[in-house]
């Protein structure tokens, strides 16, 4: 299941009813990102822009790549836009699958195409102001170490 | 045919869409990004290292060399961060 | 935290309490193992049998070692043993780190040790009577790639 | 000394611990086994392979060529099947 949100939600309670709604499942594991002030560099903000349409499209693709190249029972993508303040939930990735081996990297591959490859746009609220981040040069080093024969996810264009 | 720009790119235009018609020899989205560039000094000085940005047509990213004909909605993308 | 125990747990909960007890961390993982119940060979049950001061033991030293080497905020460790059904959930670990790759390392580093370092043996119980599940090959072979210079964890005796 | 006996080692020897009292020459725990396996057929039997066990002292895991002196509880553990 794929939802793109402002609201809210509970990502343990999330976890519960996908695994709830599976029989045969060995293995689930989760990914949970959260707005993080650092003591040095503190933030009251993480301000998320998002193409609703082109990310729901997008993560619907990856989430059908995952499920086909790991051999998941599931998989469940949930990522919030808007304004959202620190400690709060931004997204979430679960995967269920027979064995731990497939849980663990269809839920890293997911993760690492999200960070690239779904239209969020993140803007860090400081107290002198708002910035946008960067695009993580890891981030994309990260997501190409999956782009082999297998994966039916598109390269990114040149 | 509607364009939109997100993030810092449609800080810098001060808009977040625009409504174009481009001429009959633009055929592929990356004509479309060199005439629109044409039309507008802060989305070329914007888009001055063009491989940074990705394209969607219709809501699907796609490669710079797909052909607009019958499109509705691109959009160009910056490098986006999500997770 | 560490907790072997014979009572049922909610994962979700546990997450949730887990991720709310820490501020500054921008990422958690968490894998749940569930009693899996294939349908071309079923079970009524997973027995569990545990020796539980050496289990306590053991997962704290594996926990301390996952904190250290993975630069991680936090990691939990519940681990059940008796008797559960097909869909109950045997185990859970959490960890709590600043960015992804540490939380999914200091996860899939903490499983590859459970499988093979902590004193739980499983026995299926079935239609035809009891077996004892064997120890897995590849469980022995994933816990090695983590045994470099920088881990204290003690390899495997000869 | 106590020595503990878990899953299918405790099952094919009928007993889930034994009381000991190793003669002056048993040192280390390898010792132990070794003599061990003197005093009991079932238990010389289903340690043929004893590469595949792991032995732990006092609640710990121990290398093999660790002393007995002084130890209370020691356990004799097949291939664990934990996670």
């Amino acid at each position: 299941m794929i939802r793109v949100t402002q609201e809210p939600f509970d990502p343990g309670a999330e976890a519960n009813s996908f695994q709830a709604a599976h029989v045969g499942a060995g293995a689930m594991v989760t990914f949970t990102g959260i707005v993080r002030s650092k003591p040095n560099d503190p933030i009251t903000a993480l301000i998320l822009e998002c193409y609703p349409e082109l990310a729901e499209n997008e993560l619907a693709a990856i989430r059908e790549t995952a499920l086909s190249r790991f051999g998941l029972i599931d998989a469940l993508i949930i990522h919030r836009h808007g304004r959202l303040v620190p400690g709060e939930t931004i997204m979430m990735v679960a995967t269920l699958a027979p064995h731990r081996q497939a849980a663990f990297e269809g839920a890293q591959f997911l993760m690492d195409y999200l960070k690239t490859g779904a239209p969020f746009w993140k803007q860090e609220e400081t107290p002198t102001g708002l910035r946008w981040v960067d695009a993580n040069v890891e981030d994309d080093t990260a997501r190409e170490r999956w782009a082999d024969g297998t994966s039916t996810v598109p390269k990114a264009e040149k | 045919m509607k364009v939109l720009y997100f993030a810092w790119l449609r800080e810098r235009l001060n808009r977040s869409s625009d409504e174009v018609s481009p001429p009959p020899e633009v055929v592929t989205l990356a004509d479309l990004v060199t005439w629109l560039r044409t039309q507008d000094e802060a989305l070329d000085i914007s888009m001055a290292n063009p491989a940074i940005f990705k394209l969607s047509r219709d809501a699907r990213i796609v490669p710079w060399d797909t052909p607009i004909a019958g499109a509705r909605e691109i959009a160009i993308l910056p490098p986006m961060t999500g997770g």
